[in-house]
């Protein structure tokens, strides 16, 4: 048993009494005397030459204090793109610029055209309605494999082709792919789309930006999820501010997912207006607005080869897909379907030869960017997918083909560039297979059956690489900064601790679980510890909270900082009990040296760090606070089994879920109860991408899934409870805590995991159905019953 | 402009307001009461579920003007007397039933409006009544698990843990 | 939000009286009108909550049976009052529990959304619609999709129901916003089926009269197995193509003859 | 939204078209419309109010006759902003056809919406279309013919312009 708020115990979130209370402080609860609201006027076209702008009866209504326009944003940059891709023959992809107000053209229904500042946000509304906008229609360019075509409508004048890159991976491997498929006892292929989602945390983004011309110092309150990455994308690469003046702060923070990453071209205005208005400057979204300006995730079509021999070894792999980058690229967007993806796609199994192509496009659309799970589910639902059609096809019982192929021994170096480090596959599957009661699946199908339904039960297994840092590794894969993480443990004078993390949390509990492990480290209890994020004043650089990275590398360097304490901390132990240094043991909070009963409180050692009557001063400096930066040596590889047991209605077609077992392996677990959490809010995610989640657009670049009248959300009572469990343990071998991730797999291994156990409900109804594209919304699965 | 009164969290309030003032920004900007939260504009996601006379009532799609004279508890006013967690509060946390907090409010509200209409609610009528209250984080396994243990019910059978 | 003057009558009359104003707007709950006028997509100039008038709430049955719901009454009261118990579950799934505390039967029906549930129940049940004026018949209320026989400034004060031997609602939900994407009422009278749609036509609610026909002579799910709705002229949308949701009807209405009781 | 169909009209094909180029009778043809400015050369500038249930929108925008084959074809098109709502757009694809004395009428109706419009009410949209399609060539034929005899337009607003235009105000105009 762990022992009570250490490592492995189910410890209460501290977060929790005020968010239960209302005391939450959202960046929409901050409201600075004077400010003024920002309003965006936004296009409604999705692709359009803007002739003219006139603002002069706008200009002049009540409480307006300025329509902004690009020409505003003359000399400004474009809101950067933090990710390069090389293409397959050696070209860097094609970078169009994103200016934070439209130039000239406007190229998503969404794209900010004008914003107008006034006392009030309902006069903004009002002179907003009075700006005379002239804007030519174009041809909006939506079908990804049309706009590739010779002669198609362009996103961007200066670029050559609406291509961004075509890129091949792993490029070398091309042919003897090919070769591998052909001479194949039986090759199994599957077309597929990976649906286009909207993140939507439920609290919409807000900025507010504030200027102090006393010392010419900005400060921008945002709702990110890496205060420090806007910090220096927007400071660097669009207003020119240099960081020690530019102020960043995302307090609570209400959900993230991935959505709120980016730099976004709302938080640079607000930070420029706040200057040019001398006044403070507020945007809140709107969920309408978030639906056409918030970055959208997934959106991929492929098709997908999996080469067989006759006893079901995978022998080759090979996919092509087309990926839709929006009309703008996104903070990270280049890297999703590309490194997030390619370097996935030998899943937990061994096939020597893999080649992935993915040719990303940009589109009339709104910018496609990381949702969670971020390029890790576009692979997993494919192969997974590819695999079940494989077992079918072949006449295996899709356990027993995917144990055929299982990776077992480790590490294991794949050919598509990755080496994981642990896993047990056999284990998470054996597992799954328990939980699920898979063995009376048979019987349920029968009841089922007998009711004039159709049960169908889907299996899933997944890998991921979490822990996004290792610096080497992401800058020779295009990143244009470092992922490490910092920590810095300040060590107040009676004892208790402020942990300065750049890591940020938005519902992740870090606030409760990265206390344990200090906690854990020092022996004193948790409550005296504090753990502070989410404002680039407190922490030191930080690289922020995404690909599950907080606790394998923000934790590893909190970590990293707590040690050099208690190096420095035994030291000056030494000293006061007279001992020597490596005699010194920390143990429940206490000094002991070894052997004897010769010892100091904690307490005592902090205050005579900063009361240095009787103190070593030749040795050592007073004070203890120590900074570390941790840049791991590899990516983390979580992995799991997902079983989804679904019940078909075939006279409406409506799928119901009514099981969902997830068998993880994290490595070592902090606090399982935040563990659950997450991996119930995953599989949401990923039940509702697979069942009912779909943003549409219509022929003309028309958002039609614009609010949560179309989008479907899911509910409480589209989900099952769920069965999850984090039992099998094969701990990370390279950061210290022995820690994988876990806020992604949810959304990752859940829904391949649903639409193959509809499709199994629907082959054992007797209906040929091989593939339905996600969402397996009623209609759909209808239609294809009935197709 | 209309001079409104109303009795929030057991304290009279009054303000004025113009026609088009919600209930939402009468509490957030208004009382500083900033715990109602606003995460839709279509009166679904239930972030901003209040209490007026004693009903559930999404305070973004309720004029200002409309609860003069009215009994309204936010979930300011949820806490017990001493400050201390009420107890669906404390199941909310000892469940885990919470992740980033945004919706937190809205469920807690809504969670005391069904547990008042029907304490001892099953899985299937909580996962019913939270059909306007919309979680992005938790899944709501957790959020069920809490409600049911607040209405009394053990639900250590209840999988996961 | 555009802003208005708010008023609050307290009387049918004074109501009657305060929406003769130019671009004057009946309030009933607001469940629809607020988030369109906060979308900016209606700006009345004066907007009339109907909240204060207490004689249009309330429940009771009149000399013939029927049950008398005022225009104010929630959605919640008609779910809490069981008289008629087909309604009372219809009312109860609309919206969600807040919806439901603020929504009302008047302002759902002079609204007559396509997809709402209460058109369904109203032209089912043959009920009569009563406004500060006169009596009209559910038969000529419903004139299309968001179009009803109310004039101008006219304001529902009452529905009056007769209950049926038998009914049922049932609602195949549209998985976003949780309206019916195909909603079937059945109501069974001694003299007759009378069977209504919503959710599904372009023309809003509507009554399915070979169905009627066909289980006013056998009230059995299987009255229906030779029958067949078109697409044509059902909405197809993102959440089902006409020919899925003409598809549902079949399977609702069989569904509901099933259930009702 | 496409629609396509046809009418037959109790009037001569050159009537017909010439119908089909009057400002007035496109002002009453178009629904909701409350002001229509221009010719058929330069186009029109038109105001058109459209309430759907609860929403209420002013459009304002232009419409143009294109494509002009007298007296055969052409094709009518109209654009309007509505604010905060977004825009819509139409055409109309008109061929006619002489069938002894009367004219049929074929039409091609293509409708669009933009901004907020297609954002919350795609649901609404296509029906909407429709009903606004047919109702321009119903006003369109009473112009020429007199209301039809069954149900009165419920859609027309002002009682002393309709009582005034009663029986194919249109036709007795151009054959006085």
């Amino acid at each position: 048993m762990p022992k009570d708020g250490g490592i492995g115990s189910p410890t209460l979130r501290r977060e929790d009494i005020r968010f239960l209370t209302g005391n939450g402080k959202y960046t929409d609860d901050i409201n600075i005397h004077g400010q003024a609201y920002a309003y965006f006027v936004r296009s409604d076209v999705a692709h359009g030459t803007i002739n003219s702008i006139d603002a002069s009866a706008a200009e002049g209504m009540p409480g307006v204090a300025k329509v902004f326009t690009a020409k505003d944003f003359e000399g400004v940059g474009g809101v950067p793109c933090g990710w390069q891709v090389t293409d397959r023959f050696g070209e860097a992809m094609q970078e169009p610029k994103h200016p934070v107000l439209a130039e000239g053209k406007v190229r998503h229904v969404g794209d900010p055209i004008a914003v107008v500042v006034a006392d009030t946000l309902e006069q903004a509304r009002d002179a907003a309605e009075a700006l005379d906008i002239d804007i030519t229609e174009l041809e909006p360019v939506l079908n990804m494999k049309d706009a590739l075509k010779d002669g198609a409508t362009k996103v961007h004048d200066d670029l050559t082709s609406n291509l961004c890159y075509d890129w091949g991976f792993v490029e070398e491997n091309r042919e003897a792919v090919d070769e591998a498929i052909k001479g194949a006892h039986h090759v199994t292929t599957l077309e597929l789309t990976n649906n286009r989602l909207v993140a939507n945390p439920m609290e919409p983004r807000v900025a507010v930006g504030d200027y102090d011309s006393s010392n010419d110092e900005h400060t921008l309150y945002t709702t990110s999820q890496n205060p420090h990455v806007i910090r220096l994308l927007m400071g660097a690469f669009v207003l020119g501010i240099p960081e020690h003046k530019l102020r960043v702060v995302a307090p609570d923070v209400g959900g993230g997912f991935g959505a709120k990453i980016y730099h976004y071209a709302e938080e640079a205005f607000c930070t420029f207006a706040a200057k040019a208005l001398k006044r403070p400057v507020k945007w809140t979204s709107s969920r309408s607005e978030a639906f056409m300006s918030d970055a959208h995730g997934r959106d991929h079509v492929t098709k997908i080869e999996l080469a067989m021999d006759k006893d079901g070894k995978f022998l080759a792999l090979r996919t092509d897909t087309h990926a839709n980058m929006g009309a703008y690229l996104s903070t990270f967007a280049p890297s999703i379907p590309t490194w997030l993806h390619g370097t996935l796609m030998a899943g937990n199994y061994t096939t020597p030869l893999i080649y992935v192509n993915v040719k990303a496009v940009f589109t009339n659309t709104v910018p496609v960017d990381a949702y969670r799970g971020a390029g890790r589910p576009e692979a997993t639902f494919q192969l997974e997918r590819v695999v079940d059609k494989a077992a079918r096809e072949m006449g295996i019982d899709p356990v027993e083909l995917r144990r055929r192929n299982f990776i077992t021994e480790f590490p294991y170096a794949t050919p598509v560039a990755v080496e994981y480090d642990t896993g047990d596959y056999h284990a998470t599957m054996d597992k799954l297979l328990e939980l699920s009661d898979h063995a009376g699946f048979d019987a349920r199908a029968a009841e089922s059956k007998k009711n004039g339904k159709l049960r169908g039960f889907g299996i899933a297994h997944y890998i991921e690489a979490c822990g996004i840092a290792p610096s080497n590794l992401v800058g020779q894969l295009g990143a244009r900064a470092g992922l490490y993480e910092s920590a810095t443990v300040r060590v107040n004078a009676t004892g208790s601790i402020s942990v300065m993390t750049g890591s940020h949390s938005h519902g992740q509990g870090h606030e409760t679980s990265f206390a344990q492990v200090v906690s854990e480290m020092i022996g004193i209890d948790a409550s005296q510890i504090d753990i502070v994020h989410g404002d680039t004043a407190k922490s030191p650089m930080g690289m922020g909270t995404y690909g599950s990275r907080s606790l394998a590398v923000g934790g590893s360097a909190m970590v990293r900082a707590t040690e050099k304490i208690i190096n420095k901390a035994k030291k000056i132990a030494a000293h006061l009990l007279e001992a020597a240094e490596g005699d010194i043991e920390l143990k429940d909070g206490a000094f002991t040296v070894a052997g004897t009963d010769k010892s100091v409180a904690w307490g005592d050692v902090t205050l005579a760090a900063y009361v240095p009557h009787n103190y070593p001063l030749e040795d050592i400096e007073p004070g203890l606070e120590e900074t570390a930066f941790y840049d791991p040596a590899n990516f983390t590889y979580p992995s799991g089994a997902y079983g989804c047991e679904v019940e078909v209605d075939p006279e409406t077609g409506k799928v119901t879920v009514l099981g969902f077992t997830a068998a993880d392996d994290f490595g070592n677990i902090v606090n399982p109860m935040i563990v659950e959490g997450q991996v119930h809010g995953g599989l949401a995610q990923g039940i509702g991408q697979a069942m009912i989640e779909n943003c549409a657009y219509d022929d003309q670049g028309q958002l039609l899934s614009g609010s949560y009248m179309d989008y479907a959300m899911p509910r409480a009572d589209d989900l099952p409870m769920f069965t999850v469990d984090h039992s099998s343990v094969t701990p990370c071998t390279h950061n210290p805590l022995g820690v994988k991730g876990c806020g992604e797999a949810g959304a990752i291994g859940s829904p391949p995991a649903l639409v193959n156990a509809v499709i199994d409900a629907l082959q054992r109804g007797g209906h040929d159905v091989t593939h339905i594209d996600m969402p397996l919304s009623s209609d759909r699965v209808w239609a294809a019953m009935n197709s | 402009m209309t001079n409104v009164t109303m009795t929030v969290n057991g304290k009279s309030v009054s303000g004025n307001v113009e026609g088009r003032t919600l209930l939402s920004s009468f509490l957030r900007d208004d009382l500083r009461l900033t715990g109602t939260h606003v995460g839709c504009d279509t009166s679904q996601c239930g972030a901003c579920v209040v209490h007026v006379d004693g009903l559930s009532v999404k305070a973004c799609t309720m004029l200002a003007a409309e609860a003069d004279g009215a009994e309204v508890k936010t979930i300011e006013g949820m806490a017990n007397a001493d400050g201390s967690l009420s107890v669906i509060q404390q199941a909310f946390q000892d469940h885990h039933g919470l992740q980033c907090g945004f919706c937190t409010p809205g469920m807690v509200m809504t969670a005391a409006a069904l547990l008042k209409e029907n304490p001892k609610p099953s899985e299937t009528e909580v996962r019913d009544y939270l059909e306007g209250n919309i979680c992005r984080c938790t899944g709501y396994h957790n959020i069920v698990k809490a409600i049911m243990a607040a209405s009394g019910q053990d639900v250590s059978a209840i999988a996961a843990e | 939000m555009h802003n208005f003057e708010f008023v609050k009558p307290g009387t049918v009359a004074d109501a009657v009286a305060a929406l003769k104003g130019d671009e004057a707007q009946a309030l009933g709950g607001g469940q629809t009108l607020l988030p369109t006028m906060k979308q900016r997509l209606a700006a009345p100039e004066t907007l009339v909550a109907l909240s204060g008038v207490d004689e249009m709430k309330g429940i009771c049955k009149d000399d013939e049976g029927r049950l008398c719901i005022g225009g104010g009454t929630t959605h919640a009261a008609v779910a809490a009052d069981g008289s008629y118990p087909a309604l009372s579950a219809m009312a109860s799934h609309i919206g969600d529990p807040a919806v439901r505390n603020r929504g009302t039967i008047g302002g759902s029906l002079a609204n007559n959304d396509p997809a709402a549930c209460y058109p369904s129940a109203v032209l089912a049940s043959g009920a009569t619609v009563t406004t500060n004026t006169r009596e009209i018949a559910a038969d000529d209320y419903f004139q299309g999709m968001f179009s009803t026989a109310l004039e101008e400034g006219e304001i529902i004060t009452e529905v009056k129901f007769p209950i049926p031997e038998k009914a049922n609602y049932q609602k195949f939900v549209q998985p976003a916003s949780r309206f019916a994407l195909v909603g079937v009422f059945v109501a069974k009278f001694a003299d007759g089926v009378r069977v209504a749609i919503t959710g599904a036509s372009e023309e809003g609610v509507f009554r399915w009269t070979e169905a009627e026909e066909a289980l006013s002579a056998n009230f059995s799910p299987a009255a229906l197995d030779s029958l067949s709705v078109s697409g044509e002229g059902m909405i197809s949308d993102l959440h089902g193509t006409g020919a899925y949701r003409a598809h549902l009807i079949k399977v609702m209405t069989g569904r509901a003859v099933s259930a009702a009781a | 939204m496409e629609l396509s169909d046809s009418r037959t009209i109790d009037a001569p094909r050159e009537m017909v078209w010439q119908a089909l180029l009057d400002k007035d009778v496109l002002k009453n043809a178009v629904p909701g419309c409350q002001e229509m400015s221009g010719s058929p050369e330069e186009g029109f500038e038109a105001v058109v109010v459209q309430k759907v249930g609860p929403v209420k929108a002013t459009f304002k925008g232009a419409v143009t006759l294109e494509d002009m084959n007298e007296p055969e074809s052409l094709t009518i098109s109209g654009s309007g902003k509505g604010g905060a709502a977004g825009f819509a757009k139409g055409g109309a694809k008109v061929r006619l056809e002489d069938d002894n004395g009367q004219t049929v009428l074929h039409y091609d109706v293509e409708a669009k919406v933009g901004g907020k419009l297609a954002q919350l009410g795609s649901r609404i949209i296509d029906g909407f279309a429709k009903k606004m399609a047919d109702q321009f060539f119903t006003n369109f034929q009473e112009a020429l013919e007199g209301p039809a005899e069954q149900e009165p337009d419920a859609e027309v607003a002002d009682g002393a312009e309709t009582g005034e235009k009663k029986k194919g105000w249109f036709r007795r105009m151009v054959s006085s």
